[in-house]
């Protein structure tokens, strides 16, 4: 069954990149390289290393961002969601964040903030958090409430049954958020390096666009889809690691 | 929350972030923090001229036709994916990687592909909210509830009735769950698509305000934007709670 | 789209209506009045206007595609030079000429686009060093990071040189530059779609060079001529406001070549570009033919 | 309604008086690895009353949606009114033991939700719905939505629904197990009136032997996974004793004991 | 472990043999607009097993909830041992009626959970939790996890659960109801032997009147909503009868009829 699957995604993963390389070939547009000559544009950055040292830059806020958010929001999650008090006061605020559309923000993030990090890393936090603070909240006002009376019953703290019993309860749902969270925040970090100032893996696609070597920005592209992927990839194995008992496979099956 | 035994309606705190904001604004802490009654000023000054409005349908237009894209498309799709184990298989990593991917970097690649104008700003539009609302439509079907299914076939339902009778509608919360997030990140989509692609609508109003510093201009339209998002997601909101009492009984 | 008359153009904008545009629009309402059928659209940025022309999505655009010329496989020539480049280092009080710069960080537009290669050629010219080069786009953003003390030292367009010193023109200097006459802006389309469209590209130019004509004499044209219904007339008024100032400057600053480039902009873009790094090859081996189309030209100023 | 055709009991099973309305032989049903049937052959009698008895996780509810039609067994196979199954049909119902509800519709509408995925029209379909609505006790929560009811009211709807289309043979999974004893009382008696006085086929599973004893005409015991039948027993008792006599006549207690010891060495 | 204080039952009450292990006086619950409890007083003898029975819905969790101190009463006040409840204590051990399982933790992590609680050694937590998961006959599932499980073996979870903490008086909401016949009626036998063995205080709730008359010292039959006690019953059954033999012992078949008659004019 697993090779079945593994097959099955190998076939579409084909199919896909074949679809690619005839589009190229034919081509759509003078602007379209074709599915090889994007790879070997890759290996090309790979092996002189201009690829490392863009996703140095690239990850810096990334990393930062997705940090803070992730403790952040967790936590304020949790408060919230704990708290009717904090709740009033602050979900609205990212409800509201969670519908704005804040890339329009970017503009005057760079007046107040600078080029630097600093707004970077408040673009990947306002696209990352408000998803993140929401489900948490969410998810922790939901926590059954007969496995919290259950241990109350056996007399467990408060801080036990937030430890033991809200957060193992809320996790699925904090991780789901979590990971939109994460993809917000890649979103986060290429606008603001497609936006605010080209560093990075931002910065090897626009200037390969304005030279016109259309393979190293499609090279590019792919490659920070494929590590956003590896990243969640990352996050569900975490997930399973630390909560093992919440995986429970195909409902159907 | 209650106050003095009464209870505050659940938005009331914007009440007190606005006085917040205005009272930042007031004491000229920084230029880009205008008074929010400025802005207000601002906002009855700028909504009805024609820039204004031209910007307000042509982002109307792009949204709408994006998440209508996004509907027609993904629900049937996600529907599908839910009852056929092999487009499954087939389908779900894409939709994993596209919904997680960073879609901002592919907008180049769909102005190669579709072109500048309207289109490309709509595509990604539907790019943006299309994968929530397969894979909610998807888990929907896929937690249906068996026996459901088993008695409309017990007692004569063909496929087809069965898709309309049974699966739609015990799908329906989850479906509406996707929907709300991918209006949600719709607005996201077209706002981005606006800015990044082809300067129209509330994106060319964002940056033609930014660059020459019209502050309360910004903050007037952002504020319109904001409230239209919010107006949208808690109607959807509100229609999810509709259906929310067979949601935890299925 | 065989037929001239048929279809309208789809002309590609690198940036949004705003005052610096205002010239160009008058010139297509002149055009429009000479029987010119058009749409425009307004790209994010220039190398998405040079894409889209050179995938054919859009027929005739703004900007300096000459990378794109040289690598692309596509047959682009470049009719009109809207304006040159004008940029001006502007700094804090720490320095007074090109020179201090030397070793010193600075702040450009993007790199590879036209502040950067102002740079190299400064570099060049006289043999100085830039420290850290860091990139933002958007001279305006450029104007805020010096406010905000984040750079010393940035390379600006005129209109934000201009808003710059009127704001605080007791912190700012202005470094003198040399004089350039590579374009900053120029208009391009695909040579076979010329070549099916002469028609419509004579009167586009011809409304050009009537319109930057004009404007070398008398700036307030623009604001008079423009069209309060179009999209310039419909800016917010702070900006409307200081058209014909915008303008003065530029005509005294030398923006526009009344002549619309031709020959001598041509040889100076293949000179400048060679320099900045966007072409390849020694300049002087470089055929003006490979990139500009100079017949509407020269039928509109003969 | 499909009329039964008057049977032709293939005869090499003992004759009995009446027909049968369905004939199992040699079912066998695997579930990827697990076998829950093995050559499982039992006949159900017209107009009576079979229950299934077993231990939990036998195939009980395996064997009753083989029946219906909603599975197909692995071997053997099942005739309803001596034509071989192939899929549901009108000439049988279920009521299940989850059953099988749609949240989203009231009580009204579950109901006549056979009927209604049967074409009939709509009066027609809510005038017969009503009717047996009132007859479950639910008269006055036809506007109802399940999740307002009690776990027992909502399989008296699943009951209804099921007794609406009027089928010829009803296939009950454990019908009773969510009422509270006092009501599950009054339903089993109700359920011995519907046997007497209609001529329809039943077969019920239950857990409760006492149950079981109580309401069939015919008891089915079986072993354990994969499930064959271990014994039949038929009852046979004098139902026109006092109905609270019954319950300690020494006849039925025997027969609750005899089958508590059947099934008692499956439960160490 | 809390040793219980040899009580001063305040004796505005009949006096007893068996000193109280928990007094309930006066207790009334409203949620919002439902009166659930009114007026409510009992006593529940330690050492011994007393059964609440009533209609569903009529309180009898809620009654269990305030003497596990997870609610406050409206009014009135419960005492274990002699103490006023103020709270959960370790005196009292819960078993859910909807098991109230952690859902990421295995059988083993689970059943350790209320020594994991109370701070107990990880070693010596899961030895006593072996204990009891064998005594439930789990044994073999300590790594499967509860979605794994037959609802059946969830409540043996939860029931291991509760025996693990070594309470004195044990609060169960219908503990064997996910249970099969054959299983649970091993299950009751097991329940009168610790009854008889260990000095602990259960309240039990059922909905099945056999089941309280074999297992309780003390049958509270509760009256629907707002619930005040009906009747309190004693069945002094003998069971060193042979335990088949009782089920058709005229006595206990007397007491089953009689409380059935006692119910049986709610159902209607
Ligand atoms: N869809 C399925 N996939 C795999 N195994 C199944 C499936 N359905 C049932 N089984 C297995 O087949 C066996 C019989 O199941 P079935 O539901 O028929 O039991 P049952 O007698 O109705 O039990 P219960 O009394 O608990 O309702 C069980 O061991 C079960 O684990
Ligand atoms: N949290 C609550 N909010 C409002 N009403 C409640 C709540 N919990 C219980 N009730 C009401 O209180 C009454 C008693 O409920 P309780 O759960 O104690 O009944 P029960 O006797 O345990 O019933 P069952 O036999 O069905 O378990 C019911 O009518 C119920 O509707
Ligand atoms: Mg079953
Ligand atoms: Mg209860």
């Amino acid at each position: 069954m697993a090779s079945r699957s593994l097959q099955l995604k190998i076939l579409s993963a084909v199919a896909v990149f074949g679809a690619w390389q005839i589009a190229g070939m034919i081509p759509v547009s003078y602007a379209f390289p074709t599915f090889l000559e994007s790879m070997s544009a890759l290996g090309r950055m790979a092996v002189d290393g201009s690829l490392y040292q863009a996703y140095l830059e690239t990850l810096k806020p990334l990393v930062v961002g997705v940090a803070i958010s992730a403790f952040l929001g967790i936590g304020l999650g949790l408060w919230i969601g704990l708290s009717s008090k904090f709740d009033w006061l602050f979900s609205p605020i990212f409800i509201v964040m969670q519908a704005a559309p804040l890339a329009a923000l970017i503009p005057l993030l760079v007046m107040a903030y600078g080029i630097g990090l600093t707004s970077k890393v408040f673009v990947v936090c306002i696209m990352a958090m408000p998803v993140i603070v929401l489900n948490t909240a969410g998810a922790v006002r939901n926590t059954p409430s007969s496995i919290k009376e259950m241990g109350r019953s056996f007399l467990g703290t408060d801080v036990d049954i937030i430890l033991k019993i809200i957060i193992p309860a809320a996790s699925p749902v904090i991780f789901s958020g979590l990971r939109l969270g994460i993809s917000a925040g890649f979103i986060g970090a290429i606008l603001a390096e497609l936006k605010i100032t080209p560093t990075g893996v931002g910065d090897i696609i626009t200037y390969s666009r304005s030279i016109a070597d259309y393979p190293s920005m499609y090279a590019a592209i792919f490659s920070i889809i494929l590590l956003a992927v590896v990243f969640l990839n990352i996050v569900e194995r975490l997930e399973a690691y630390l909560f093992e008992g919440n995986v429970r496979g195909y409902a159907s099956d | 929350m209650t106050l003095f035994g009464y209870r505050l309606p659940g938005m009331s705190s914007l009440i007190l972030w606005g006085l917040l904001w205005e009272i930042v604004g007031r004491s000229g802490m920084t230029f880009f923090i205008p008074p929010l009654s400025e802005v207000f000023l601002t906002l009855f000054e700028v909504i009805g001229t024609p820039p204004f409005l031209k910007a307000l349908s042509e982002t109307s237009y792009a949204f709408a036709a994006g998440v209508f894209f996004a509907l027609v498309i993904g629900i049937p799709v996600g529907i599908l994916m839910g009852k056929n184990r092999l487009v499954d298989e087939l389908l779900l990593p894409w939709v994993n990687i596209f919904l997680s991917a960073p879609l901002t970097a592919l907008v180049p690649v769909l102005m190669v592909l579709f072109g500048f104008g309207m289109r490309s700003i709509i595509i990604t539009t539907t790019l943006f909210a299309i994968w929530i609302i397969i894979l909610n439509a998807r888990a929907g079907v896929m937690q249906i509830n068996r026996s459901l299914v088993e008695m409309a076939r017990s007692f004569g339902a063909t496929p087809m009735v069965a898709f309309y009778k049974i699966y739609f509608w015990a799908a329906l919360p989850e479906i509406l769950g996707g929907v709300r997030i991918g209006v949600i990140r719709a607005v996201k989509g077209v706002i981005i698509g606006q800015l990044l692609i082809s300067i129209v609508g509330f994106g060319a109003l964002f940056e033609l305000y930014a660059n020459n510093f019209l502050m309360a201009h910004f903050w007037a339209v952002l504020v319109v934007l904001f409230a239209l998002a919010f107006t949208v997601s808690e109607f959807l909101a509100y229609l999810e709670r509709r259906v929310s009492y067979y949601a935890a009984k299925r | 789209m065989g037929s001239a008359q048929a279809a309208k153009i789809n002309i590609a904008l690198a940036e949004t209506p705003s005052d610096e545009l205002a010239a160009f629009f008058v010139a297509l309402d002149r055009a429009k009045a000479a029987g010119l059928d058009y749409e425009w659209t307004a790209f994010s940025d220039e190398e998405l206007a040079i894409q889209a022309v050179l995938s054919g999505q859009m027929d005739i655009g703004f900007g300096t595609p000459y990378a794109a010329m040289q690598r692309s496989k596509a047959p682009i020539r470049i009719v009109f030079q809207l304006s040159k480049l004008k940029f001006f280092p502007v700094t804090s009080k720490k320095y007074g000429k090109l020179e201090d710069l030397n070793g010193e960080p600075i702040m450009l537009h993007s790199r590879g686009g036209g502040t950067d290669s102002i740079a190299n050629v400064i570099e060049d010219k006289l043999s100085i060093k830039f420290g850290d080069r860091s990139y933002v786009p958007g001279s305006s953003n450029r104007v805020a990071a010096l406010m905000a003390g984040q750079t010393d030292a940035t390379i600006v367009d005129l209109s934000n040189k201009n808003k710059l010193m009127k704001l605080a023109s007791d912190r700012f200097n202005v470094l003198p530059m040399f004089e350039v006459d590579a374009s900053d802006e120029a208009l391009f389309a695909n040579l076979d779609w010329i070549k099916k469209n002469e028609n419509d590209v004579d009167i586009f130019v011809k409304a050009l060079v009537s319109v930057w004509q004009d404007m070398a004499k008398d700036p307030t044209i623009i604001s008079r001529e423009t069209d309060p219904e179009g999209p310039i007339g419909q800016l917010p008024k702070e900006i409307l406001g200081n058209l014909d100032e915008f303008y003065f400057d530029a005509v005294e600053g030398g923006l526009y070549d009344p002549n619309g480039g031709g020959r001598k902009a041509a040889m100076a873009d293949l000179e400048w570009y060679s320099a900045a790094g966007q072409l390849d090859g020694d300049p002087s081996t470089l055929n003006i033919e490979d990139f500009w189309y100079l017949a509407p030209l020269d039928a509109a100023t003969k | 309604m499909v009329m039964p055709q008057i049977k032709d009991p293939i005869g090499h099973l003992e004759m009995r008086a009446p027909p049968n309305a369905v004939v199992a032989r040699g079912v066998s049903k695997t579930y990827g690895d697990v076998e829950a049937l093995k050559n499982l052959s039992l006949e159900f009698p017209k107009g009576q009353l079979t229950s299934l008895l077993g231990p939990s996780g036998c195939g009980k509810t395996t064997l009753l949606k083989i029946i219906g039609g909603l599975l197909e067994p692995t071997a053997g196979e099942i005739e309803v009114n001596g034509t071989p199954v192939k899929g549901p049909g009108p000439d049988r119902a279920f009521v299940f033991q989850d059953f099988a509800l749609l949240p989203w519709a009231n009580v009204l509408r579950n109901v006549a939700f056979g009927l209604e995925l049967r074409g009939a029209a709509k009066s027609e379909r809510e005038a017969i719905a009503e009717k047996y609505i009132a007859e479950v006790g639910l008269s006055g929560f036809e506007k109802a939505f399940p999740h307002e009811l009690s776990g027992g009211m909502r399989q008296r709807v699943g009951l209804a629904r099921a007794l609406s289309v009027d089928a010829d043979v009803l296939l009950m999974d454990e019908p009773f197990s969510a009422v509270d004893e006092q009501t599950r009382r009054k339903f089993q008696e109700d359920l011995l009136r519907l046997v007497q006085n209609e001529n329809k086929t039943f077969i019920f599973v239950t857990h409760s032997i006492e149950e079981a004893v109580y309401v069939s005409d015919q008891i089915a015991i079986l072993l354990p996974r994969p499930s064959r039948v271990l014994e039949i027993i038929r009852p046979a008792i004098e139902r026109n004793k006092n109905v609270d006599n019954i319950r300690r006549d020494p006849e039925y207690l025997d027969i609750v004991d005899k089958i508590w010891a059947a099934l008692r060495s499956y439960v160490e």
